[in-house]
């Protein structure tokens, strides 16, 4: 009780300390940064899609940091619940069937679905969307694969490469930056193009491929890991 | 203030109050998403200025207009940043809590401080 | 120059394929893993020498956007230091990892390698937002990292962290976002110069950012997961997450506490002392030496808060880069090196199912000269890079607030206790335990930490401090190497090492302290030979001897306050070594340093205060210009070692349980260190010792109740060490009252006395160690009638017992006839009163020394005793014929210690021919031994007439009413010999200061435990923890800010 | 030529005072007798003593230390004395005090009470080593009171030399220590009774309980040595307590009316008190003398 | 005087402490110690007759005689006589009358401990003949089978004034140089020890006591 009424009275300090936040009008105009990014965005980059730019290019290195937590949750998850296989029974077992209805629906609604997410991925500069969207509606479509089909899934050799060179290709790609335009994640390496088309913004769009790639492969085997567990 | 904003807070509360009181490690990470998703909803409402649009350059949005028209873009670039860590660190809490699980066979956080002092 | 981005993205890039490559080609994917930490190093490296040689800080722009649109990194001398840092401590964590890693999943290098380069991100970036993704990278991998090592109490700490770091980046989310929102910008740098920083807000906003970061930083009480985290990791990766990622996270709080207003420093390094002390107060507590370890990287953290936040307050932001570079730089080196050692050694020594002993870790020579060096490192004492970081921090601070200071001080006497205590467990291995490799890593961090710390000295870092200073520590490594040949050529090298120390400090010394290195060097020579005996048992002793003498020594030959300091931690640290060695020492040993680092920490405080008031490094000039308080606190401080009456509680014990051989070094010369201390205080310091009181009048009164409980307690005695310990006590007491005097006549016989001290003392310990070498038992009532077995040994304890009592003709006499003189000259004759008691009860415990080893019944069991060893009675009649000497012509020692104390007080003393003239009276010691001589030859020829009558008989053949004695032993009377006078005078001689002591040491003990049980080991404590400490702060913080 | 001079005087000097010292002795036994009722042996009876003990033919000896107890100890009595100028203003009786002050005369009782206490100890005789440690014990206590009364006319006379301090007092009877320094004096004469070991501060050598403490495995030559030294002992004790508080003296007739005078102090408390326990007589020691003592320093 | 000194004296057997103590206590006989110069030797036994140091051993009834000896109604120290508390400075030993077989002992070992010249008086009958208790199975009968005796103060008991007498006897005997009973027991130390054994069977302690 006494440990409750604290918390109580913890949630209200922080309630208090968060106040002078809370009450801060919304703004009305851009701060500089944004202001900065909105007026010579699209000159910058050629990307259509600002928020894109932001998050590829300007603050890429954000970025590159996103997708290296996503690979370490992976590496994480792999990793603590890892455990030497005792015996084969565990594999011997065979799993519950899924239900008609979840098995057609996702034979039927599995290559849509892939497409979307390439499309997505595609697209990210020129429309919302991008390589971390993209890539979840990939993994998604092989989840519903995952459910519907217990025991077939993706082959891990195969994801692991995907993974790796992937993130490999991202790091490439930087490092392409560096030696060519002098910085660091510089997508400025390939021509910007024209705005608004598929071919456009540099390297944003490769970048949006390493990362769709990325973040498919390892949803997906965040959801491998977990759902071995059940078993 | 935007209604979001506010949300934001509250869901931040919410989630705040079940991490700290669940005894249920999966509660406890339950609190822990609606946390995070609260904090998200505080930053995409900070982007937001009323009346404009998505800082997206296309016919609705020309490049020249984009600074008077458009919301701002870092917030939203931002808050995808923290969703995907958010979600990462999920996904790691709920695996401790399956390691957890299998090795002591409990969820309840009372019985896994044998690490003290 | 390569950018140093490549680092971060080789590191990356090497983490993202490692796992894919390794089933392919094992041995690529590892040499690209060694490769990328390599790389990293080299290329810090590269930079940092290129920095220090003057280069400029660069910032880098990956995605070439300069802020506020894109990110900034910054790239200067203190990143490339932390991160060559990180690199390093990586490197020798992976190696020292490789064998877990074999054969466990690939996760666990890759999680290894990402928090490397999560630090190196840290480090780096000058961008929230992007710190924010770095904290979560790091903090994702370490507590992936957790699960290495199959425990499923990884997984519960690693959940605990998440939990607590997950709330921590939600409120440091959640004030980078409104930041942003504030000042339009991401960029730290633009952050600080916005004009919006200031409002009620900003403030609140960086609030959140920096109490999210003190979180991480372990700051007490939100520290309870770290603890866990730390305890329940792989070694390993424990001392990765205490050192890389602790030190890069400290670098993120470096770059952004600037955002609050000055004023709140003091409330950043209040928290970061009480993190400091409690950590070491509740690791007081602990019998796990990896929990331990865990608080005492808490206590690390804590004391970084303290020094960045302190320093930045003293300095503003233009702090000077010599004194930020030997504090944070040592501190930081002897984090990563030592503690991470420290950890390395947990894991070197684990056994399979995970439980560490730590007294395999001195299974081995080599293991334990290891662990010393890392414990000694750690506790920061000389040579290592900490001792000069903290001299320099203490220096500095004291400058301007001597509370924290203090505050500091506690905190580090509970680390070096704590230290001192696992380092006593660890040296008992040699003993009983199997043998265990050495951990050799750990080695390799320990030479380098030293290697640091000679290149400094090298570089003219410390422009105060002589090189020289450091010969004891290079006799002592000297005479370790040698340990390994036959006996006595071993103790001849150690004999030659003296005399070399000798050619090489004498010289440079001067006045008193030339005449003091050179009689200490001496008289250490001298009794290096009794160990000719027999074969040493001990590989550790004889060099430890060796530097016990050599530190002792060289503190007369230093000229700074830095290199007097020095010295005096090398003595502290060497003596507790060898009193450590004894068989039941651990205790004792732990009681001697705990008050010897006190008294040196209270001497540390004076001298820094000292010094920074003076603005001189020079000892003659500090102490001359040395304000009061500092005079009391290092007078104070030498009083601790000299283990005068309230804390002289460890002298008993350490004498009687260090290795009887070792006592007469520690009794006769480390008891020299507090004497040769104040004299150089007292002859500097003009008069600021006179202050608001007078302190020389409350030292002189201590000094004579030192000089009366030591006798008295030397009395009530049963073991002979024990007596002797006393009996030093008291003597010493006499030295400090006539030191106190500062007057002519005191200082002479202060010396003489010192001089005497040392010759007797070291004789009577010598004996009494050939006494119990022979006869198995140090309990006096065990022993008895040995004059007929030992005669040589009865005559050199009775000379030295004369000597000791201030019975003329021996120079005892003289000493005492100054001290009386000097007291009734300067007034003190009430303090003469309570000596010359003190000096009466000297002849209790003396008589009983002599009584019941060597007069009385011999027992059974010693009837085929064997007198002393000739290596023993040689130095022994050295010495005699030494005191004769000076009996018989005290002119020739006492006129050059007259021309020495001339220097400093005008003479009122002179000879006339033989004879000593005083104000008072006149002594005239060769007339005196003359008559001495005459008067008892008279009786003795009158004597030797009926000689032939006599009939030599046997011990019991005495009266016994009539009966014949039982047995000797009920025969001897020895046991309880004084208990007429306990029952007299007994109630003033009660343990009190023991008491009291003990008391002290409980109530630290309970506190520390308290204080400890603040981490209750569940994550959902911690967090509602990390919101208390959240609130707490803001409200002090609020006082300041608005 | 010097020497031999002196060594002459010397040797008068310590026949003269070992006689008065025995003489002293007898003539209080007698006293005593007649105090008791009883005839008393001759006064000579010390002399008598001392030749037939060193008559005796046989001895034993338990040890070099035995044999050199009792030469310690007389060694002690002889420097005592020769270290005070025993008449003032005399050559003959001016002994060897050029050598040192009165620390050295202090501090040279405790040489032959060293030693005799060393002797006794290797006798092996419980009651030596009981007795030996009562001594000491009570030692320590009754020369606390002394030396603050010594110190106190140290600071008096802002000397230690006896010489000097006898030479202050020769300004008339009212210029004695005992009048000038009562308090002094008084703590002084304390002590003098716990130094001469009667009644009630003879616990040492309680006969009947420890048969006579330290020398109770003496006998012969070795005893004889013993009680000659307790003649000598005697007057030079003597001998410092009256040129250090009352005057010192001027001739020889002077000398034996004041030293049998302050021996008569210490024989009179002696046949009115009985005996104090160890424990007792300590704490009877640090009390009222020691606070005279403490006093004489802090009202000067 | 030289012959004496010569005198190869065997050491002794000891065989009464046990075998581990044997080495605490001296072995060797004693030995008579012939007179001096006659002129020295008459001045040092008038000496010696005019400071008798007495060692009282006053188990039986005659010890209830020396109290008022010692104090003034007699007062024999006039006479330069003392009590003495330890026999190594007594001369005189005075057994205050009958000795028990266990008594014996102990008076045996004091008189061993005393130095010589020393003397024994034997107050009462029982010391000469047994006295009352002639016939008692645990009294020693004739005290000069044992020790040898100087002078014996018959009567039971002999009055104080009868002990004064028997001092005088002692000390002319003294002066005369006749009372050499310590020589005599060395001498005829054997026999002495041998009727001292036949009397006491648990012989415990050495068979001199130094």
């Amino acid at each position: 009780m006494i440990k409750r009424s604290l918390i109580v009275l913890l949630l209200i300090v922080t309630a208090y300390i968060l106040y002078p936040l809370a009450i801060l009008p919304p703004q009305d105009n851009l701060g500089n940064a944004a202001a900065a990014i909105t007026a010579d965005g699209v000159t910058d980059l050629g990307a259509a899609n600002l928020v894109t730019s932001v998050i590829v290019s300007y603050r890429g290195l954000d970025t590159l940091g996103e997708v290296t937590v996503l690979f370490l949750a992976t590496a994480g998850v792999g990793f603590v619940l890892f455990r030497k296989r005792k015996s084969d029974t565990a594999d011997t077992e065979v799993p519950r069937q899924a239900s008609e209805f979840l098995q057609t629906g996702a034979i039927f609604l599995w290559p849509y679905i892939v497409i979307l997410g390439i499309f997505i991925i595609f697209h990210g500069h020129i429309s919302p969307g991008g390589g971390f969207q993209g890539g979840v509606i990939l993994a998604m479509a092989f989840l519903l694969i995952m459910l519907a089909f217990p025991g077939k899934a993706l082959p891990e050799g195969f994801r692991h490469a995907m993974e790796s060179l992937s993130g490999l290709a991202y790091v490439g790609i930087a490092i392409a930056g560096l030696a060519i335009a002098g910085d660091f994640l510089n997508t400025r390496i390939l021509p910007t193009g024209q705005t608004g088309s598929l071919i456009s913004a540099g390297a944003i769009p490769l970048i949006s491929v390493a990362i769709g790639i990325k973040v498919g492969a390892e949803m997906v085997t965040i959801l491998a890991h977990l759902r071995k567990e059940e078993a | 203030m935007t209604l979001v904003s506010i949300l934001g807070f509250v869901l931040i509360a919410v989630g705040l109050w079940g991490m700290l009181t669940r005894r249920n490690l999966i509660k406890i990470i339950v609190g822990f998403s609606i946390m995070d998703t609260g904090v998200h909803l505080v930053i995409v409402s900070l982007g937001f200025i009323k009346g404009r649009t998505a800082p997206i350059i296309n016919k609705a949005l020309s490049a020249g207009d984009a600074p008077s028209r458009a919301v701002d873009p870092i917030p939203s670039a931002l808050v995808l940043t923290a969703i995907v860590i958010g979600l990462a660190v999920t996904a790691l809490l709920l695996s401790f809590a399956v390691r957890i699980y299998r090795e002591k066979r409990t969820l309840n956080i009372d019985d896994i401080s044998e690490l003290k002092w | 120059m390569v950018n140093p981005l490549l680092m971060l993205a080789v590191a990356l890039g090497v983490g993202f394929i490692f796992a894919w490559l390794r089933p392919y080609a094992k041995t690529a994917a590892w040499t690209l893993l060694y490769g990328a930490l390599v790389f990293g190093l080299a290329v810090s490296i590269q930079w940092l020498t290129h920095f220090v040689s003057g280069g400029v800080s660069t910032t880098v722009l990956p995605g070439g956007f300069s802020p506020p649109v894109g990110i900034a990194l910054g790239w200067g001398m203190k990143e490339a230091f932390i991160s060559s840092i990180v690199f390093l401590g990586g490197l020798l964590g992976s190696i020292a990892l490789f064998k877990t890693w074999r054969d466990t999943p690939s996760a666990g290098p890759v999680l290894f390698l990402l928090t490397i380069a999560g630090s190196i991100g840290l480090i780096m970036s000058r961008d929230l937002f992007n710190l924010f993704v770095f904290l979560e990278i790091t903090s994702m991998s370490t507590a992936g990292l957790l699960a290495t090592g199959r425990h499923h109490e990884g997984a519960v700490s690693g959940f605990k962290m998440m939990l607590v770091t997950g709330l921590a980046s939600v409120l440091f989310l959640i004030g980078t976002v409104y930041l942003y929102r504030i000042t339009g910008t991401l960029a730290i740098d633009q952050i600080l110069v916005s004009p919006a920083l200031a409002g009620t807000a900003g403030f609140t906003a960086s609030f959140l950012i920096i109490a999210a970061i003190l979180v991480e930083l372990k700051i007490w009480p939100a520290n309870g997961w770290a603890l866990d985290v730390l305890t329940s990791a792989h070694p390993v990766i424990a001392a990765l997450i205490s050192t890389v990622h602790s030190v890069a996270i400290l670098f993120v709080f470096y770059k952004i506490f600037p955002l609050l207003p000055p004023d709140s420093l003091l409330i950043f390094t209040s928290a970061g002392l009480m993190t400091f002390v409690s950590a070491h107060l509740a690791g007081l507590r602990q019998d796990n030496f990896q929990r331990m370890l865990a608080y005492s990287s808490v206590g690390m953290m804590g004391l970084f808060v303290t020094v960045i936040t302190w320093t930045s307050s003293v300095y503003g932001h233009n702090i000077p880069i010599r004194i930020e570079s030997i504090i944070l730089g040592g501190f930081i080196i002897t984090h990563l090196l030592a503690k991470g050692g420290l950890f390395w050694v947990v894991a070197h020594f684990k056994d399979s199912e995970g439980n560490f002993d730590i007294t395999r870790v001195g299974s081995t020579t080599l293991g334990g000269v290891i662990i010393t060096g890392l414990i000694l490192a750690l506790a920061g004492l000389p040579p290592f890079p900490s001792f000069w970081a903290k001299w320099t921090l203490i220096r500095e601070i004291a400058a301007s607030s001597l509370p924290i200071v203090f505050v500091i001080l506690l905190g580090a006497l509970f680390e070096v206790i704590n230290l001192f205590r696992w380092l006593g467990r660890a040296l008992e291995g040699e003993s009983h335990c199997a043998v265990h490799a050495p951990p050799v890593l750990s080695g390799i961090a320990l030479f380098s930490l030293g290697g640091f710390s000679i290149g400094a000295i090298f570089l003219g870092w410390f422009p105060d401090f002589n090189i020289s200073i450091l010969i004891p520590f290079s006799g002592l490594i000297a005479a370790g190497l040698v340990a390994f040949l036959p006996n006595r050529i071993q103790i001849s090298i150690s004999i030659l090492i003296l005399g070399l120390a000798g050619f090489a400090l004498v010289p440079g010394a001067s006045g008193i302290g030339q005449a003091y290195t050179a009689i200490i060097l001496g008289s250490g020579a001298l009794m290096l030979l009794t160990k000719m005996e027999a074969a040493n048992k001990d590989k550790w002793q004889l060099p430890l001897i060796v530097g016990t003498v050599l530190t002792v020594a060289v503190l007369g030959a230093v000229h700074t306050a830095l290199e007097f300091w020095t010295s005096w931690e090398m003595m502290t640290a060497v003596s507790a070594l060898l009193i450590v060695r004894g068989k039941n020492a651990k205790k004792s040993a732990l009681m001697y340093w705990t008050f010897s680092m006190a008294g040196a920490f209270l001497l540390l405080a004076g001298l820094a205060l000292a010094v920074s008031a003076t603005g001189q490094t020079d000892l003659s000039k500090v102490f001359a210009g040395a304000p009061s308080l500092s005079i009391i606190l290092i007078s104070l401080g030498f009083l601790f070692k000299a283990g005068v009456l309230g804390v002289h509680i460890w002298v008993p014990d350490a004498y009687a349980e260090s290795e009887d051989d070792s006592t007469p070094y520690i009794a006769a010369l480390v008891s020299k260190a507090p004497i040769i201390g104040l004299i150089l205080v007292f002859y500097y310091a003009a008069d600021a010792f006179i202050g608001p009181f007078e302190w020389r009048v409350l030292i002189g009164w201590i000094g004579v109740l030192t000089a009366f409980f030591g006798a008295l307690f030397a009395s009530f005695q049963e073991d002979v060490k024990k007596l002797l310990a006393y009996s030093s006590m008291g003597q010493i007491g006499y030295i400090i009252a006539v030191i106190a005097l500062g007057s002519y006549t005191g200082w002479v016989a202060a010396l003489y006395l010192a001089l005497h001290h040392i010759l007797y003392k070291g004789l009577l310990f010598i004996t009494i160690a050939g006494v119990i070498s022979r006869t198995q038992t140090s309990l006096m009532y065990k022993m008895g009638g040995l004059i007929k077995r030992m005669p040589l040994s009865f005559v050199a304890v009775l000379m030295s017992i004369i000597a000791i009592s201030g019975v003329p003709p021996l120079p005892g006499f003289g000493g005492k006839w100054m001290m009386y003189s000097a007291f009734i000259e300067a007034g003190w004759t009430l303090q003469a009163g309570v000596a010359f008691f003190a000096s009466g009860v000297a002849f209790l415990y003396l008589y009983r020394l002599i009584h019941t080893v060597f007069l009385g019944m011999p027992k059974n069991e010693h009837i085929n005793v064997k007198e002393s060893s000739i290596w023993r009675l040689v130095p022994m009649y050295i010495i005699i014929a030494m005191i004769m000497g000076i009996a018989t012509m005290p002119k020739l020692l006492l006129e050059p210690i007259m021309n020495l104390v001339q220097t400093r007080f005008p003479a009122t003393m002179h000879w006339e021919a033989a004879n000593l003239i005083s104000s008072l009276g006149s002594w005239n010691g060769n007339a005196i031994m003359m008559v001495t001589m005459g008067v008892f030859m008279l009786p003795l020829i009158l004597l030797l007439f009926r000689v032939r009558g006599v009939k030599r008989v046997k011990p019991f053949n005495i009266v016994y009413a009539a009966e014949k004695p039982e047995r000797p032993e009920t025969t001897h009377v020895a046991h309880n010999f004084f208990a007429h006078y306990r029952r007299a005078i007994g109630v003033i001689a009660l343990p009190r200061a023991t008491a009291f002591w003990r008391g002290v040491a409980e109530w630290t003990d309970t506190l520390g435990d308290w204080v400890r049980q603040w981490a209750t080991g569940n994550g959902q404590t911690y967090a509602v923890q990390v919101l208390l400490f959240v609130s707490v702060l803001y409200f002090f913080m609020r006082q300041t800010a608005l | 030529m010097y020497i031999a001079t002196k060594a002459f005087y010397l040797f008068v000097s310590i026949i003269v005072a070992l006689v008065w010292g025995l003489t002293v002795n007898g003539i209080v036994r007698k006293i005593v007798a007649r105090v008791h009722g009883r005839i008393g042996p001759p006064v000579w009876q010390p002399f008598i003593d001392i030749i037939k003990s060193n008559a005796k033919r046989s001895m034993i000896a338990h040890g070099v230390m035995f044999y050199f107890g009792p030469v310690f100890r007389f060694a002690g009595g002889l420097g005592t004395y020769v270290f005070i100028p025993a008449v003032f203003g005399s050559v003959v009786f001016e002994n060897l005090s050029f050598s040192g002050d009165l620390l050295l005369v202090m501090y040279f009782i405790f040489f032959g009470q060293l030693g005799m206490a060393l002797g006794a100890g290797e006798g092996g005789h419980p009651a030596s080593a009981i007795a030996v440690g009562r001594g000491l014990a009570q030692m320590t206590a009754f020369e606390l009171p002394f030396a603050l009364s010594i110190i106190s006319l140290a600071t008096q006379y802002n000397t230690l030399s006896i010489t000097d301090i006898v030479a202050a007092q020769q300004a008339g009877v009212m210029s004695w220590t005992v009048f000038t320094n009562p308090l002094a004096t008084f703590a002084a004469l304390f002590a003098l009774l716990g130094m001469n070991m009667h009644s009630p501060f003879d616990i040492v050598i309680a006969p009947q309980e420890i048969p006579l403490g330290p020398p109770t495995e003496y006998q012969g030559s070795l005893l004889g040595m013993l009680h000659t030294n307790r003649g000598i002992f005697v007057s030079a004790k003597l001998i410092l307590f009256m040129n250090l508080y009352f005057g010192g003296a001027l001739n020889l007739p002077i000398l034996m009316v004041k030293t049998f005078a302050i021996y008569m102090l210490s024989v009179v408390v002696g046949v009115a008190f009985p005996r104090f326990r160890a424990d007792q007589s300590i704490r009877f020691f640090l009390g009222v003398p020691t606070v005279l003592g403490i006093l004489a320093l802090l009202i000067q | 005087m030289k012959s004496t000194e010569n005198k190869i004296i065997h050491p002794l057997e000891n065989a009464g402490v046990p075998e581990d103590q044997r080495h605490l206590y001296c072995d060797a006989s004693p030995r008579p110690y012939p007179a001096l110069n006659k002129y020295v030797e008459r001045f040092l036994n008038w000496a010696r007759a005019n400071s008798l140091w007495i060692l009282g051993y006053g188990t039986g009834c005659g010890a209830i005689e020396l109290r008022p000896l010692l104090t003034s109604r007699f007062d024999i120290s006039q006479y330069g006589m003392n009590p003495r508390p330890t026999p190594r400075q007594s001369s005189v030993f005075i057994i205050g009358g009958y000795l028990s077989v266990k008594t014996l002992k102990r008076v045996i070992r004091s008189y061993e401990q005393m130095q010589n010249p020393k003397f024994v008086v034997g107050l009462g009958s029982c010391t000469v003949n047994g006295g009352m208790y002639w016939d008692s199975y645990n009294t020693v009968n004739r005290l000069d089978y044992y020790l040898p005796v100087d002078v014996y103060v018959a009567g039971c008991m002999p009055r104080p004034e009868a002990i004064i007498a028997g001092f005088e006897k002692l000390k002319s005997t003294i002066m005369a140089g006749q009372a050499e009973g310590a020589n005599e027991y060395a001498e005829r130390f054997d026999w002495y020890k041998s009727n001292q054994k036949k009397i006491i069977k648990d012989w415990d302690m050495p068979d001199y006591n130094w």
